[in-house]
C-alpha cells in the first residue's frame, strides 16, 4: 500500500529561483527594475560603501583592544541596506544585530552609534549592552538584543498595534537564518498570519549560524516556503542585488499597507567574515566557499552599474572613502575621549521611577570604595 | 457598594480600563467569545469587539511576544495566560525582553503590560494547574509583581498596575476567585502598589503572607489568640517592590515573624523575605523567622490540602514561634 | 511592480482531500485497504465501544463529583484507536491527553486508568496529577502531562535516540490542532526534519482549542501543509475513519522504520463534547456544528461495515455494553474504595534518593498534624 | 599530574563520560565541528562522530526537550546551551517536564541529564552573556545545581554529575574558564555532589560563594586578614541539594556570615542561604548575616566591574560583619 495523497513533499517541489533585477552584464530587468533615479542610486551606493567601510575599521579597532566587540554586515550590505530604503518614513524597523547600516541611513547619527561602540557616557543606552547593541527610536528602529529571534514576535505586535490603532504604518524585522528555528519564529509568523499584521519579515540566509550550515538549521527547501506553514506569502530574493531587494521590500510594504498582511522575504546572501570578532571562521568551513561570492560582492555589482552609466568614477570613489574615513576617525575620536556613563546610571530606567530598594543599591555603591579598572 | 467577588471586580477594573483609553486590548487563550476559563473576562468581547478583546493563538511566547510589540508602540496590552503553570513558554520574552527593554533601550522603549495570570492550589488540579511562581519573577530587575487577596484589593491594585508605568506580573488566587467576596466601589479607584495591609493586629508575632493563604492565616491568627498569642497578620498585596516600612515596622513590635506562602519553601519569595528582615530589624528578632510553605515536591493531586501551607500547619508554626 | 515570483500562497494550492478508505455505502476502498481479518476488525470494534462507553460513564462520574475531571474523546475514537493499533509492539506512544483508548490497546490495564481518575493509593503515579494523567511505560506509553505539546519534540528525541542506539522503534506522538501554534510543534518537527528521526507527528485536527476555532490558530489551510515548513512529508486523513487512519499510520512507521523520516498525519475529526468536564461548549459554537459530524461518527461506520459483511449483531453489541459496563463498574468500586496515597508518597521520586531537604520536610509533615478533609 | 584550565577539566570529564558510555552524547550550538564557542567540547566531534556530538539548529527548547526524549530513552544526553542568558527558550522544557517527569511518571520515566552552560560576568558580555540564573532552578523541585570554581571539581563534578541519577544544571563560571588552573588527575575521578569545600579557615567569619566569586572571596579574606579578621571561605560546589552541615558548622564557629554572589540579591540563592541559616543556627549569629551581590539591575556591559561583587566591595563587607 502506498502513502495516501501526501502533501508535496520538497523533492517535489520547484523553487522559484531568487529574483535578481542587477543583472551579469550590469542591466536591470525593467520587468522588475524599482526605478531609482541616478542620485538615489548614487546616495544608496554611498550607504553601501559606509557600511562597509565602517565595518572594516570596526574590526580592527577590535583587534587593537579598543573596543570590546564587532559583528559586521561584510557581504550582506545590498540585503540590509535595500531592504531599509524601501520602507517608508512612519515604518519602524526591529534590527537583528547585523543592521546598523539601515539605522544609520534611517537617521541614527553617526557618533550615536560610534559612543555605542564604546558604550560611553554619550551612548544613549549608557554602556549598558555589548557594542552593536543600540537603539534609536528617533530613527524608528527598535533596540538590539542578543536572544535570537525575539524582535520577530514584537515586529509582528508593533505593527498589529499600529493597525488596531489605524496608522499607516508597516514594520519590518530582520533575522538570520538560524533564527527560523527559533521559537520567536513560529510565533511571530503564525500570530501574523492569523491577524494579518503589516509587518515584512526580512531572513537574511547568509547560509550560517555561527558555525552551522543552512542545512543543519532545516531540512525546508527554502525559508521560504515555511510561509506556507503559517499562510504568509513569501519571496526569494538575490540578496546582494540592490535593486531586487528594494523591488521585493517595496512590494511586500505596500501589501501591508493595503491591509494584505505580512509576506516572508528570503535574502540569498553569504556572511562574508567571521559570524562576529569573537568567531574565527576558518575553523568550520573552507575559504573556497567563499570564491563564488566574492563575484557577486553587492557593492561592486552597484558600482559596475553606475560606472556603467557614466555616474561613477575612481575619483568619487577614492572622495567617498576619504569622507568615510574622516568621519570615522573624528567619530572615534570623540568617542574615545568620552568618559564612561556616570555610575548611577546603572540604577536608571529600570523602572520607571527609582525604587526603594535600587534608591538603597545606589547609595551603597556610591559610598562604597570603586573598582578595580582591569578586567 | 456592590457586593462582588474577585472574578467580578477584575473584570469591573478591565471594562473600566478599557472604557477610559482604548490603548487597552486584552488578549490570550479563551479570553474572547467564551470569556476566559476562568469567565474573568466575560462579556468584555462583546462591549469592545474583536479587536480589543483577542482570542490568540495557543502560545504563551506568542501572546507575550506580541504583547510586547503592542506595548512598544504604546498601547497596554494586559494579556492572560490561562494558569500561570503555562507561562514558562513566554519566560523569555518576559525576562529578557518586557523586563529589560527600558532599561536596555536607555528609556526610548517602554515595555509596559499587565500579565494577568491565576496562581495556587486547591483546586484539585495537581502539577499544572496549581503553582505559585512569584519567586521566578521577582528575582528579575524590571518587573513589579502583585496579588491580591479579595475584590477590592484586586480591583484597586489591578487599576493601578494598569495606570503604573512598567510591566507588572498580575497574579490572581484562583481558589479564593469566587470565594472572597466583599464590597467594591463603583468606578474607577486605585490601591497603591507598594503598600501592604495589616489586616490583624497583635503584638506577639507578625505573620506576613498574600493571596488566598491570607485567609489561613487569619483562621491561624484566631486559632492562637485562643492560646493567648495575638498577631500581626500582614497581606503584602504587592510582593515586589515590597512595602517594606510596613514589614519593619511590625517585626519591630513583634520581634517574631512566620512568613506563608504556597509556593515551594527553597528559593522562595519566603527567603527573600527572611533575608530582608535581617538585614533591617536583625536585633529586634527574639526567635528565628520560621517559614511556612510549599514542599519542594511539584505540586500533588490527591494530597494537595496536605501539600498547601494551611492553617493547620500556621498554627504550630506560630506557637512555636511565639515560644521560641 | 507586482510580488517577484513569490512562492505558492494558500489560495494558489489544492489541498489533498483527507483520504477515505471507508466509503458511504460501508465498502472499503480497495488501493489503500488495510486488510485487517475480521477478527482484528471485531477485536478493534470492541476497543472503540470500550473507549466511548468508558469515556460516557467517567463524565457521570465527574458530574456526581465522584472525580474531579474527565478529559475525553467522543467523536475521536477512530483517529486514537486506528493509529495507535499501526503502531508496532515496540515501539512508543507520546499522549497529548485524550489518549486512554490507546494506552488501553497498548496494554494499560483498566483497573490502572481507574486509578488514576481517583487518584488513589493504587494508582502508580500516586494520585500526584490530575485524573488523565497516567504513565504507563510496560504498554510503551509516554506520561500524560498539561502544558501544550511538550511531548511532541520529546517523542521525536526519543525516536532519535533508538536510531543512535540502533534500535528498530518508532515512536508517534499525538497532539491536537491548537498545540500546532506551540513552540513544541516548531522544535520537535524541525529537528525531526533536519536529524530524520523515526517519528510519526498525528495531530488529532478536532477543530477546536477549548473555544478557539482552528482558523484562528493558524492561517495555513490545513495542518499537513505545515510539513513543508519542516521538509517533513505529511498526509490528510478522514479522522472518523478507522481504516484510513490505519492506513496512513501504517505508511508512516514502514517509512520512519525505513530510515525515511518523519511524517505529519492531519486527521480530520471533530470534538463532540465538550473540551473537558469543565468546559460549556454550547457558550460558543452552535449545535448546528456538530450535526453533519454526528452522521460521521467513527464507530457507527465501522459497526455498519461490521454488519454488512455479517459479524455484528444487535446481540453482540448488548453483550458487549453489558460487559464493558461490568468492568467498569467493578474498576470504579474498587478505586473508590481505595485509600488515597500515603502522605510519605508526596516527596518519594522527586529525586533518584531523597536529599536531606526532603527528609526534613517528610519528617515535618507527617509529625505535625492532618489536613482538614474538604476543599 | 597533568595542569589543566578548566575548559580542558570539563573537556577531559566529557571525552571520559563518552568513551566508557555510548549513551553519553553532547548536543548543542556549534557544540561540533567547531568545538564549542568556548572550545568545551573541542575534539569529540572528531573522537566520537556527529550521532553522538551533535550540533544542533539554534533552538534552546528543541534541545532540551529532544535531550528529554533522549533521556526518557535511557541515553544520557549532555544538551550545552551556549549561554546560560539562553537558556529561557528551554525553562519550560526544563522545570514543567525535566524537572517533574520521574515523580509524575510514579518512576518510570526518570529523565536523566546535565545540563551545561557557562555563566557569569566579568568578560564584557553585557545583559545577555553575564548572568547568573542559578536562582531560578533552585526553586524548582526535581532539579540539582552545580557550579565549580577550579579545574579538579570542575572534572570531578561533572563526572559526578553525569553518574548522579538526577537532572543537573552544571554553571561554568564562563570567566575563570581559562584564569583557573590546576593539577587534575587523569582518567576518572568524582567529587560528590552535595559536598562544600572550606577553602581557607579562620574563625571569625564565614564567607559563602561559589563559582567565579572564590577568588574575589579570597582575595578579601586575605585583605581583611590583615586587619585581623580571619576568614572561614566556603565554595559550595553544588549548590542544591546543599552540603547543609559545613555552612552550619561554620556559622556555628563563627556566628558571623556573609554571602557572595554575582546574581542579583533579590530573591538570589543569597536569600536562601540567609534563610537555612537562620532556621538552623540562629542563636549562633552574632550580627545580622549580609549579602553581597550583583545589583537589581540588568547586568551592565561598561559598568561591569562595578556590578559585580568583587573583592573591593566585599571586604568592607566581611569588616562590618566581624565588627557588627
Ligand atoms: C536564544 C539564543 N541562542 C543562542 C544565541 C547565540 N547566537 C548568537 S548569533 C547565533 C547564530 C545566529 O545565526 P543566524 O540567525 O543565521 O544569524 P546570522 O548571525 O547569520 O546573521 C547564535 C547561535 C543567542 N544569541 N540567542
Ligand atoms: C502551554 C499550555 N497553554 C495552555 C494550556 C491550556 N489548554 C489545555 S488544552 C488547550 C487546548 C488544546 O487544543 P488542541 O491542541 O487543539 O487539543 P484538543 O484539546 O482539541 O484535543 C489549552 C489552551 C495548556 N494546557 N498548556
Ligand atoms: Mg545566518
Ligand atoms: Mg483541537
Amino acid at each position: 500500500m502506498t502513502m495516501a495523497a501526501p502533501n508535496p513533499t520538497p523533492a517535489d517541489r520547484s523553487t522559484p529561483g531568487p529574483l535578481r533585477v542587477l543583472l551579469e552584464d550590469g542591466k536591470l530587468d525593467p520587468e522588475h527594475d524599482p526605478k531609482l533615479s541616478l542620485d538615489q542610486l548614487v546616495q544608496l551606493y554611498e550607504h553601501l560603501v559606509l557600511t562597509r567601510v565602517t565595518d572594516e575599521r570596526l574590526v580592527t579597532l577590535q583587534r587593537q583592544g579598543r573596543i570590546g566587540f564587532h559583528i559586521g554586515s561584510l557581504g550582506e550590505e545590498a540585503a540590509i541596506i535595500g531592504s531599509a530604503y524601501a520602507m517608508r518614513e512612519q515604518d519602524y524597523i526591529f534590527p537583528c544585530y547585523r543592521e546598523f547600516g539601515a539605522a544609520l541611513m534611517r537617521g541614527m547619527p553617526y557618533q550615536r552609534y560610534i559612543d555605542n561602540m564604546f558604550g560611553n557616557a554619550n551612548d544613549p543606552v549608557r554602556g549598558r549592552q555589548m557594542p552593536d547593541h543600540y537603539t534609536c527610536r528617533a530613527a524608528k528602529f527598535g533596540s538590539v538584543s542578543s536572544p535570537i529571534g525575539t524582535q520577530i514576535t514584537q515586529a509582528m505586535g508593533f505593527a498589529w498595534a499600529a493597525r488596531i490603532q489605524k496608522q499607516d504604518l508597516v514594520c519590518l524585522s530582520y533575522f538570520g537564518d538560524g533564527s527560523t528555528s527559533s521559537n520567536e519564529f513560529h510565533n511571530g509568523l503564525n500570530f501574523a498570519g492569523v491577524f494579518k499584521a503589516p509587518v515584512v519579515f526580512f531572513c537574511r540566509n547568509n547560509g550560517w549560524a555561527i558555525s552551522v550550515p543552512v542545512e543543519r538549521q532545516t531540512a525546508s527547501r527554502t525559508i521560504a516556503e515555511k510561509g506556507i506553514a503559517y499562510g504568509v506569502p513569501a519571496v526569494r530574493v538575490d540578496g546582494n542585488d540592490l535593486f531586487a531587494v528594494i523591488a521585493v521590500t517595496r512590494d511586500a510594504v505596500a501589501r501591508a499597507a493595503a491591509g494584505q498582511g505580512p509576506t516572508l522575504i528570503e535574502a540569498m546572501t553569504y556572511r562574508m567574515g567571521g559570524h562576529s570578532t569573537s568567531d574565527d571562521p576558518t575553523r568550520y568551513r573552507p575559504q573556497t566557499e567563499l570564491e563564488p561570492w566574492v563575484s557577486r560582492d553587492p557593492l561592486e555589482r552597484v558600482r559596475a552599474h553606475l560606472e556603467q552609466r557614466g555616474r561613477w568614477s575612481p575619483a568619487q570613489e577614492e572622495a567617498l572613502r576619504t569622507r568615510i574615513d574622516a568621519q570615522f576617525k573624528e567619530a572615534v575620536a570623540q568617542a574615545e575621549t568620552t568618559p564612561p556613563p556616570a555610575l548611577d546610571t546603572l540604577f536608571d530606567e529600570v523602572y520607571g521611577t527609582l525604587p526603594w530598594h535600587l534608591e538603597e543599591q545606589k547609595r551603597e555603591l556610591l559610598a562604597g570604595p570603586r573598582a578595580p579598572k582591569a578586567h | 457598594m456592590p457586593q462582588m467577588n474577585m472574578v467580578q471586580a477584575i473584570n469591573d477594573a478591565l471594562r473600566i480600563a478599557m472604557k477610559r483609553d482604548d490603548r487597552v486590548v486584552v488578549m490570550g487563550e479563551d479570553v474572547g467569545r467564551v470569556g476566559g476559563v476562568f469567565r474573568v473576562t466575560a462579556g468584555l468581547f462583546d462591549e469592545f469587539g474583536d479587536e480589543r478583546v483577542i482570542d490568540t493563538p495557543l502560545s504563551e511566547g506568542g501572546i507575550i511576544g506580541a504583547a510586547a510589540g503592542m506595548a512598544l508602540y504604546g498601547m497596554v496590552p494586559i494579556p492572560e495566560i490561562q494558569f500561570s503553570d503555562f507561562i514558562w513558554p513566554a519566560y523569555d520574552q518576559i525576562v529578557s525582553e518586557v523586563a529589560k527593554y527600558r532599561y536596555r533601550s536607555g528609556g526610548e522603549y517602554p515595555c509596559k503590560m499587565v500579565i494577568r495570570t491565576p496562581v495556587g492550589g486547591g483546586i484539585r488540579g495537581g502539577h499544572y494547574h496549581s503553582q505559585h511562581p512569584e519567586a521566578q519573577f521577582i528575582h528579575v530587575a524590571g518587573l513589579k509583581v502583585v496579588c491580591p487577596s479579595n475584590p477590592y484589593d484586586a480591583k484597586g491594585l489591578l487599576l493601578a498596575s494598569i495606570e503604573d508605568p512598567d510591566p507588572v506580573l498580575f497574579f490572581e488566587p484562583k481558589r479564593i476567585y469566587r470565594a472572597a467576596k466583599g464590597d467594591v466601589p463603583e468606578g474607577a479607584f486605585t490601591v497603591d502598589l507598594e503598600s501592604a495591609q495589616v489586616v490583624r493586629e497583635g503584638g506577639d508575632v507578625t505573620i506576613v503572607t498574600y493571596g488566598a493563604m491570607l485567609y489561613e492565616c487569619l483562621d491561624a491568627a484566631e486559632k492562637v489568640a485562643g492560646e493567648g498569642v495575638e498577631c500581626d497578620v500582614i497581606d503584602l498585596r504587592t510582593l515586589w517592590p515590597i512595602d517594606v516600612t510596613t514589614l519593619t515596622e511590625s517585626v519591630k513590635k513583634t520581634g517574631r515573624v512566620v512568613i506563608v506562602h504556597e509556593a515551594p519553601k527553597t528559593c522562595g519569595f519566603g527567603s527573600e523575605l527572611v533575608s530582608l528582615i535581617c538585614e533591617k530589624v536583625f536585633y529586634h528578632l527574639q526567635a528565628p523567622p520560621k517559614r511556612v510553605t510549599g514542599f519542594d515536591t511539584p505540586f500533588p493531586y490527591t494530597l494537595e490540602m496536605e501539600y498547601l501551607p494551611l492553617s493547620h500547619r500556621i498554627v504550630p508554626a506560630v506557637l512555636e514561634t511565639a515560644r521560641a
